[in-house]
């Protein structure tokens, strides 16, 4: 009497779970958009170890942590650099009196409600959601940003876990 | 076998009586499959234009949450019950006419789950967010919340949808057995696949006997379960006219009544067109309609209790939530439905009438129709006229409502027309088990 | 002529063939087989084993069902504390309700589990000596022999008074 | 570039990227990032910034203050340190939102050729057009041929305006407002020699004799009124203050009165002499000088209360009871002038209360003509009948008409839009296509209130500023800016006139002039000061007193003592007068096109999106009506064709339909819907003034066959003793029984729980309403819309009880009588410990806060709507749409909250946004929000304050002590869902 062969059932299901799982969890994280000027953090908050402050304004102050106005970029590229191809990008949109229409990396749910200010000023360092943003040229979204995610850490540092902290 | 003298009838006979009605389809066969499939299109584009569009597209609003929808669904969860009791606890008492029906009934069962577990999804607001009432490890960390009655349903109708399933099937592997012995060819293998490679050896058997009196004994508490947590869905809310205690029998006793009537809805066409009448005599019919009389008694006893606890409490909501019931602007519906399902029932106190096919067959209509409206009048008339008098409203319908509860019977009736042509309708082994000239069954008759 | 596999004893009667199975054990035969169209009474391999083990797989399956219905509730629960109305945490009452069903379910999952591991389902190598008319009408008894014992067998089943006596080939 | 072109950028391009995340609530996230040009002083994102300005919605002249987020307005609310308004803000006041983006708002210049199509120009070509007329005419010698119609105007832009016409050598500026107070000062100038609109001590009366003025509605300034009259009608130290409310329809005021005289109409003056009668010939009132008190005695004579009984058809008693009681009062107001009361007698009538107030010694006293109110002046109909006439003639060349709507409001019988027709060069500076511009050559679209500058004067001492709360939301110019720039461009002489820039320099310059002597150097301080403020007010009320102290010390005039008391005529032969109100949605129509004002149900018929008839429930069973019969109303002058509402507050000879609606243009939310009963009116006006009389005429009812369904929201007109709305008689509290302390029903409460009771960390937010100060106005419904993006549905799915309001006014008819018992309570989420709604839902979308708040996660949501069916209070709305924010509507969305999708339940949390953000605040500087620091929308909005918001954890709070109070009550209480929200019952005088 011959049986079903239970074993090869369990190793294709086991396979059939397993393989793709493996392929999505491995597969290389897309790097960045391509920014409309190539901005890297690496050179301004890495090497010349600028603050995050210093262009993000209202980190501390704002839900938003904000990109800087093009008046930011305009006062120090104006002397520093002036003539590399990037920066007299920046220079043109000065000049045109355009904004730089940047491509945002993190965006969470219209649902959500995100203080870069309580975050910020519970010490919780940049570098905890964006990477270790000071190496990078092209930024990407590091963290996955999801519920869970957040949820991880709210309970690693007994953050508080009521529904309307986050949802809105 | 029944106290009704039969005339012995062969096991070939049998097999040959209830196979023969399969796999030839009339042309009025195919017209009925036609329109139930048409009907159940028609429900499911009035769903996609809702998922679309939005619930607004039905009449349900504030105060009326919950409308034909739940009513549905609890109408086709009660319908579900009578399988069960037919197959489960009819068993366990040793009802002897239970064989005839059992299939055709649990058959009815698979397909009412099906059609209700619909509902839900239909009416709630976003339907492809159905999966969060299940629990599973999740990113949001988040579970379910075991402390609404709507989760207990999903595990209720769940697992009374697969425990009938099993039931079914598991009563079925000796028949399906038996087809795939007279079959050939692509039919032969696919029968041959679902009976497992039956093959009635006193081994098989000895464990399939064990194996179907626990099913049977599991399905009983269950089945009075899924009827109770479906009422308590209503009961465990303060709705006046939803919150009272004697829901939970009262609905199960309210679901094998419209279940029953189902029932014979369906056998007694079923009966005239496969020629059945040696299997399903008026001996079987008889012994439904005593049941039928029995739930439908049961039902009124309930009415009247509950008319009587709001009245006599002297609680002025809840007074005036019966007292709209009974006279308000929904009062046409509930008199239908008082006529239905606690007048016209009392006919069957005649033997006569209780073998009378014509008269049952009527009157189980009107009982689908009292029951259905029962339940309309239990859910979204009782929400329209709650506590906050400023909000009472009135629940109208919709058509893409009332085309969605069309579709469902559309749906129900397409595959229990699919089940008569490719099952068989009567358990075949249990039937010729029945006309075996059992000694041992014989000598306990005789003693009884 | 093949090696045969046995001898199958076929009748449309159960008396007959419960006889010829008394007498066949009596001589020693064994792995027989038994066959019929509905639930036997006594034509039964082992009639001394009447009792099935399923229900204590129903069992198993019961307390496990109501053991994992309490877990899952209560550890849910209390995994993420969330208030709603005035109700506790772990609130035993709902959380019953949802263990009876579990109960159930997996009773009942594992009852099948039991049929079908002691029925030996699915199965779907053909079985010796059995024939299509088992399903319809007839009862049968197949018995694993040599050559040599075909026609004691077969004696043995006709003395009985079975109708019928066919030899299987492997 | 300038800084305000920045903005503007930004606001194209950043503010509206915003939004559109704001408006796809779990859609696509934006794409795209857009920074500033330059930072702004003004605009962090995700940081609000407050505006304070002037309400322009009527022209009562609350102070206002404007939320914007990301540089587009989201929310107004009442200027706490307003004087007029003190913090409140009615629905009208909240809808002005709805003004700014109102999506059929005319998005630019538009020239309308002899075919009637419209075409669009620019604004160069748009004041070049205008110029070149105005050069025409001035080579022509024909700049007096130009006219300049307006609404109540600004102060610095009446003047501009003056003086612009001046320059043309015009002199023809009329301002017409529809509800004009001028027959109240045209009495005071008769009685007292002093035309002036005194202030009304409201807050300080305790007996007030209404005679149809529906203060709490649209009278004057009804929000300072409403506070005023909140604290009048409060019960403290075992009284409270009467309001006795005359009028043959029972208003909002008349349902918040405690006895309402359902008078005859057109016979109030008659009522108010009678009981002049009884107080002088009794001496009941103030001793009077012998020369005085004879002359009046010869002037009353004739008002004995016999014969005014039987004119008024209030009885001899009640009147003699209304007299002793006013005269006993100690401080007694008798009020006139409402505009429902206003007909060919409106002048006398309010000399007759003037004479009433006089002989009892109120001038002076609650009536006080030291702080004057401003007034609404209007053109009268004698002079807009000369200007029609002069229209016909040709004497009018160019007709300028700036926020006005003279072809709607104006009864048909006037003429006027026919004459319009004859005016060779119309130009419209409506920024909305209503009506008059339909007619117009040219339309130049103002800016809203809410863009523009501007100044304003609600009363003596109060100067209120207007300032741009946001860019332009359409390609608009304040018509300011365009008489200059137009000026300029006429160059010469004319030109030489107008030196300033713009009008913003214009008005500053008005403002250094007024108030530069007495600041001196420092004006820019003060500007901005007053900027920040919302203009400027006089704190002190003593050096106000002193200053015209002597203005209280009137002496009646001997015109007033041999004046002639001539009843009020009504035209036509019907058989029942007809009362036309103002509505308080809709005031004189202007407001008919903010949806919301069309979606919040009116207060008494709780009606929505439609106009109706009232008539007497016995009139209707004698005609054979029902509620929806279409009837056909017709006057002399025309009719209508308007739905039957049965409404026992009004007399049964008697018909009322409310004004404001049956617009025939003025956007999609207005046109055709409902009727204008103004075309009822026969153009009469009253005798001294020549205002246009709104109670005039007496009209025909039949019954046209057809029916027309009405919408209403309230399912039913009675509470049933349901523990919803409770009233406690007047006698209870003062008799002294003690009843049960509401602290030990709690208690047992306590007790009566299975399980114990939640533990609260901090805060336990909670609020405390008043029935006795809840008005029903509506005006916290309106916050709600606007703070909580809620969305407008419309008629036909009210009609299916659909309406979205998470805050509702519940009005329950109990009683309509003489002491009418009429209950408003506001129904919101009562967020309870025991919430019924949360143990229901599947997947713990609604659940608790440790905080006492029944939240609603909307993303989590599955709509199962079980929780909806579970409550009690029925507090809970389903998105059963995706609904949607017509452009620019959208740019009002308030950022904080999520649009919620279709599908998805929601509710009010208390205003969680608000209490997320002063807990935000508080947690900076390492405290607990403080008492009155967090307001939801509905309780920062609500005129009487009858909404109070707060922490109950702490003792000490307002919202405490009020919840502890005696009586205060939990809806529906026996079902002990311990609700946050304690209601006080209305106190009610039995």
């Amino acid at each position: 009497m011959k049986r079903f062969s239970k074993t090869f059932l369990i190793t294709l299901l086991v396979t059939a779970v397993a393989v793709p799982g493996w392929l999505l969890l491995r597969r290389p994280q897309p790097p960045g958009p391509v920014q409309p000027i190539a901005f890297s953090h690496r050179v301004h908050a890495g090497d010349y170890q600028m603050a995050c402050l210093y262009c993000h304004t209202t980190a501390t102050r704002s839900t938003v942590a904000g990109v800087p106005p093009v008046q930011t970029c305009y006062e120090c590229h104006r002397v520093v650099s002036k003539d590399s191809p990037e920066i007299v990008k920046v220079l043109q949109y000065w000049e045109q009196k355009q904004p730089i229409p940047w491509i945002r990396v993190h965006s969470l749910p219209d649902f959500v409600y995100f203080s870069h200010k309580r975050h910020v000023l519970a010490e919780v360092s940049c570098q905890t959601c964006h990477g270790e943003i000071q190496g990078v040229e092209r930024v990407r979204q590091e963290s996955s940003l999801t519920m869970g995610w957040c949820v991880d850490c709210h309970k690693q540092r007994s953050a508080p876990l009521e529904c309307s902290t986050c949802h809105k | 076998m029944n106290a009704t003298s039969q005339q012995p009838v062969s096991f070939t006979q049998i097999t040959d009586d209830i196979l023969a009605p399969m796999w030839k389809p009339s042309r009025g066969y195919l017209l009925l499959l036609f329109a139930a499939l048409s009907l159940a299109v028609v429900g499911g584009l009035c769903w996609l234009h809702q998922i679309n569009t939005g619930m607004g597209v039905a009449g349900i609003s504030r105060p009326a949450g919950w409308g034909i929808y739940i009513a549905a669904f609890v109408f086709w969860v009660g319908i579900a019950h009578s399988g069960t009791l037919i197959s489960a606890i009819l068993y366990l008492f040793h009802v002897p006419w239970r064989a005839a029906i059992s299939r055709t009934a649990e058959a009815m069962t698979i397909f009412a789950v099906m059609t209700a577990g619909l509902f839900p999804l239909i009416h709630i607001g976003r339907p492809w967010l159905f999966y969060w009432l299940i629990p599973y490890p999740n990113e949001r960390q988040l579970w379910v919340n075991f402390r609404s009655p709507l989760i207990w349903d999903v595990f209720a109708v769940g697992t009374y949808f697969t425990i009938s399933l099993v039931f079914w099937y598991v009563g079925m592997i000796p028949d399906l057995a038996a087809i795939r012995d007279r079959s050939t060819g692509l039919k032969r293998n696919i029968y041959g696949l679902f009976a497992l490679g039956w093959r009635g050896s006193g081994n098989q058997w000895r464990h399939y006997k064990a194996a179907y009196l626990l099913f049977a004994a599991l399905a009983t508490p269950l089945v009075i379960s899924v009827h109770s947590v479906v009422s308590w869905d209503f009961a465990m809310g303060i709705v006046p006219g939803w919150h009272s205690t004697i829901f939970a029998p009262y609905f199960v006793a309210g679901a094998i009544f419209s279940g029953l009537a189902m029932v014979c809805t369906l056998v007694i066409p079923l009966r005239r067109a496969f020629h059945l009448e040696k299997y399903i005599t008026l001996n079987h019919f008889n012994q439904l309609s005593k049941l039928l009389l029995f739930t439908s008694l049961i039902v009124t006893y309930a009415y009247i209790t509950e008319f009587f606890t709001a009245w006599y409490t002297g609680n002025p909501i809840e007074r005036d939530s019966f007292y709209y019931r009974a006279f308000g602007d929904y009062q046409t519906l509930f008199w239908i439905m008082t006529v239905c399902n606690c007048i016209a029932p009392l006919v069957l106190f005649f033997r006569k009438m209780r073998q009378n096919l014509k008269v049952l067959f009527v009157l189980s209509l009107l009982i689908n129709v009292g029951m259905y409206l029962e339940r309309f009048i239990i859910i979204p008339v009782s929400l329209t006229h709650g506590f906050i008098p400023n909000v009472w409203g009135l629940y109208t319908p919709s058509l893409y409502e009332i085309g969605i509860l069309a579709g469902s019977f559309g749906f129900f009736f397409f595959f229990f027309l699919l089940f008569i042509k490719f099952l068989p309708v009567l358990p075949i082994f249990e039937i010729k088990e029945g006309f075996q000239p059992h000694p041992a069954k014989q000598i306990q008759e005789a003693a009884s | 002529m093949r090696a045969a596999a046995g001898v199958t004893g076929i009748s449309s009667r159960e008396e007959p063939l419960v006889q010829a199975l008394e007498r066949l054990r009596q001589r020693g035969y064994k792995n027989v087989q038994t066959f019929s169209p509905v639930p036997p009474e006594q034509l039964i391999e082992k009639p001394e084993s009447l009792k099935s083990p399923v229900r204590a797989y129903t069992l198993t399956g019961g307390i496990l069902g109501f053991i994992s219905g309490l877990a899952l509730t209560i550890w849910t629960s209390l995994d993420w504390p969330l208030r709603t109305g005035a109700k506790p945490i772990a609130s035993i009452p709902p959380f019953l309700v949802i263990a009876f069903e579990l109960t159930i379910l997996f009773g009942g999952l594992f009852t099948l589990a039991g049929l079908l591991i002691h029925a030996r389902l699915p199965q779907t190598a053909p079985e010796p000596g059995y024939h299509a008319r088992f399903s319809v009408d007839q009862f049968g008894v197949f018995v694993p022999c040599e050559n040599g014992q075909i026609e004691e067998v077969k004696q043995l089943f006709h003395a009985a008074g079975v109708e019928e006596v066919s030899v299987e080939t492997a | 570039m300038t800084d305000s072109l920045h903005r503007r950028d930004f606001l194209k391009l950043a503010g509206l990227a915003g939004v559109a995340g704001a408006v796809g609530c779990g859609e696509q996230p934006v794409r795209s990032l857009i920074p500033l040009m330059v930072p702004s002083e003004d605009i962090h994102t995700g940081v609000a910034t407050w505006y304070a300005t002037t309400c322009r919605e009527c022209p009562a002249g609350c102070g206002m203050t404007v939320r914007t987020r990301e540089g587009r307005a989201t929310k107004v609310e009442g200027n706490p340190q307003h004087p007029i308004s003190r913090g409140g803000l009615c629905v009208r006041g909240q809808a002005s939102l709805q003004g700014l983006y109102n999506p059929d708002r005319i998005p630019q210049p538009f020239r309308r050729d002899t075919g009637g199509a419209t075409q669009n120009i620019g604004w160069e070509e748009a004041e070049e057009q205008l110029r070149e007329r105005i050069g025409a005419l001035l080579e022509a010698g024909e700049g007096d041929k130009i006219v300049f119609l307006s609404g109540t105007n600004g102060e610095s832009f009446h003047r501009l305006a003056g003086r612009w016409l001046g320059a043309l050598g015009s002199d023809r500026h009329l301002v017409y407002e529809a509800f004009s107070a001028a027959p109240i000062l045209e009495a005071n100038e008769i009685t007292f020699g002093a035309r002036a609109l005194p202030s009304y001590n409201i807050a300080e009366a305790d007996y007030i004799v209404s005679f149809g003025a529906d203060f709490l509605e649209t009278w004057l300034s009804p929000v300072g009124f409403s506070r005023d009259f909140a604290q009048m009608h409060a019960y403290r130290d075992g009284q409270m203050g009467k309001l006795v409310q005359v009028e043959p329809r029972l208003s909002l005021t008349g349902a918040n009165a405690d006895e309402w005289i359902s008078i005859k109409p057109g016979t109030d003056m008659f009522l108010a002499l009678g009981m002049a009668y009884i107080i002088v010939t009794q001496q009941l009132g103030v001793s009077l000088s012998r020369g005085e008190a004879q002359s009046l005695e010869n002037l009353l004579a004739s008002y004995a209360p016999d014969s005014v009984a039987s004119i008024t058809e209030v009885p001899a008693e009640t009147i003699e009871r209304m007299a002793r009681e006013f005269a006993g009062a100690s401080a007694g107001l008798a009020l006139g002038g409402g505009v429902a009361a206003t007909g060919e007698n409106a002048t006398a009538t309010l000399v007759a209360i003037n004479l009433l107030n006089y002989v009892t010694g109120r001038i002076g006293q609650t009536i006080r003509f030291d702080k004057p109110l401003h007034s609404a002046e209007s053109a009268g109909l004698n002079s807009l009948a000369e200007l029609v006439e002069s229209m016909n003639q040709g004497d009018v060349k160019l007709l300028l008409v700036h926020q006005t709507n003279p072809v709607y409001n104006l009864p048909p019988a006037l003429g006027f839009a026919e004459a319009l027709q004859k005016v060779p060069f119309v130009v419209s500076f409506s920024s909305f296509a209503d009506e008059t511009t339909d007619m117009a050559h040219m339309a130049l679209p103002d800016m809203t209130p809410l863009e523009q500058w501007g100044d304003f004067r609600p009363a003596a001492g109060v100067h209120s500023l207007m300032q741009p709360a946001m860019n332009p939301v359409f390609d608009c110019r304040a018509t300011g800016d365009v008489l200059l720039r137009v000026a300029k461009q006429l160059g010469g002489t004319v030109a030489e006139a107008f030196p300033w820039e713009s009008f913003q320099e214009y008005l500053k310059e008005r403002w250094q002039e007024t108030y530069g002597e007495s600041v001196g150097e420092n004006f820019d301080q003060f500007w901005r000061d007053a900027l920040q403020r919302g203009g400027v007010w006089d704190s002190s009320p003593s050096s106000a007193e002193a200053a015209a102290g002597a203005g209280n010390n009137l002496r009646l005039t001997s015109e007033a003592l041999s004046f002639t008391f001539l009843p009020a005529g009504f035209a036509g032969q019907g058989e029942f007068f007809l009362h036309l109100y103002p509505s308080i949605h809709y005031y004189d129509g202007r407001g008919a096109n903010r949806p919301w004002l069309q979606e919040i149900p009116d207060p008494i018929t709780n009606i929505v999106w439609d106009s109706w008839v009232e008539i007497h429930p016995e009139t209707a069973v004698r005609m054979g009506i029902v509620e929806g019969d279409l009837l056909r109303v017709e006057s002399p002058a025309g009719s209508v064709e308007v739905p039957a509402y049965l409404y026992a507050g009004v007399r049964p000879d008697t018909v009322a339909i409310p004004l404001g609606q049956g617009h025939e243009s003025y956007g999609r939310y207005a046109a055709g819907l409902g009727v204008n009963p103004a075309v009822l009116l026969p153009a009469i006006s009253d005798r001294h003034t020549d205002t246009a009389a709104w109670s005039c005429t007496k009209v025909q009812l039949s019954k046209t066959g057809r029916r027309s369904e009405l919408v209403r929201t309230d399912g039913s007109v009675k509470e049933l003793d349901r523990g919803i709305s409770e009233i406690i008689p007047l006698s209870a509290l003062t008799s002294g029984s003690q009843g049960e302390q509401h602290g030990e029903i709690a208690e047992q409460h306590a007790e009566q729980s299975m399980y114990p009771p939640h533990e609260h960390i901090d805060y336990r937010w909670g609020m405390a309403i008043d029935l006795s100060a809840c008005t029903g106005c509506g005006a916290c419904v309106a916050a709600c819309y606007a703070e909580n993006n809620i969305p407008v549905v419309g008629k036909q799915q009210i009609a299916q009880g659909r309406h979205m309001a998470w805050i509702r006014i519940e009005r329950y008819f109990e009683d309509i009588s003489a002491a009418p018992d009429v209950r408003f309570s506001p129904m919101l989420c009562q967020q309870c410990d025991n919430a019924p709604c949360e143990p229901v839902c599947p997947v713990y979308a609604t659940m608790h806060s440790s905080e006492g708040l029944n939240l609603q996660v909307y993303n989590r949501c599955v709509g199962t709507r079980y929780c909806s069916n579970n409550c009690p209070y029925k507090v809970r709305v389903f998105n059963w749409f995706e609904y949607e924010f017509p452009e620019p509507l959208h740019l009002q969305l308030n950022p904080d909250i999520a649009v919620r999708d279709k599908g998805v339940m929601e509710k009010c949390t208390f205003c969680i946004q608000r209490i997320r953000e002063g807990k935000d605040h508080a947690k900076d500087e390492g405290r607990l929000v403080r008492d009155g620091e967090v307001r939801p929308a509905c309780a920062q909005s609500c005129p009487t304050q009858a909404i109070v918001f707060g922490n109950l954890l702490d003792t000490e709070s307002s919202v405490s002590r009020l919840s502890q109070r005696q009586h205060g009550y939990h809806a529906l209480e026996e079902l002990n869902t311990k609700p946050a929200i304690t209601y006080l019952p209305r106190v009610k005088r039995i």
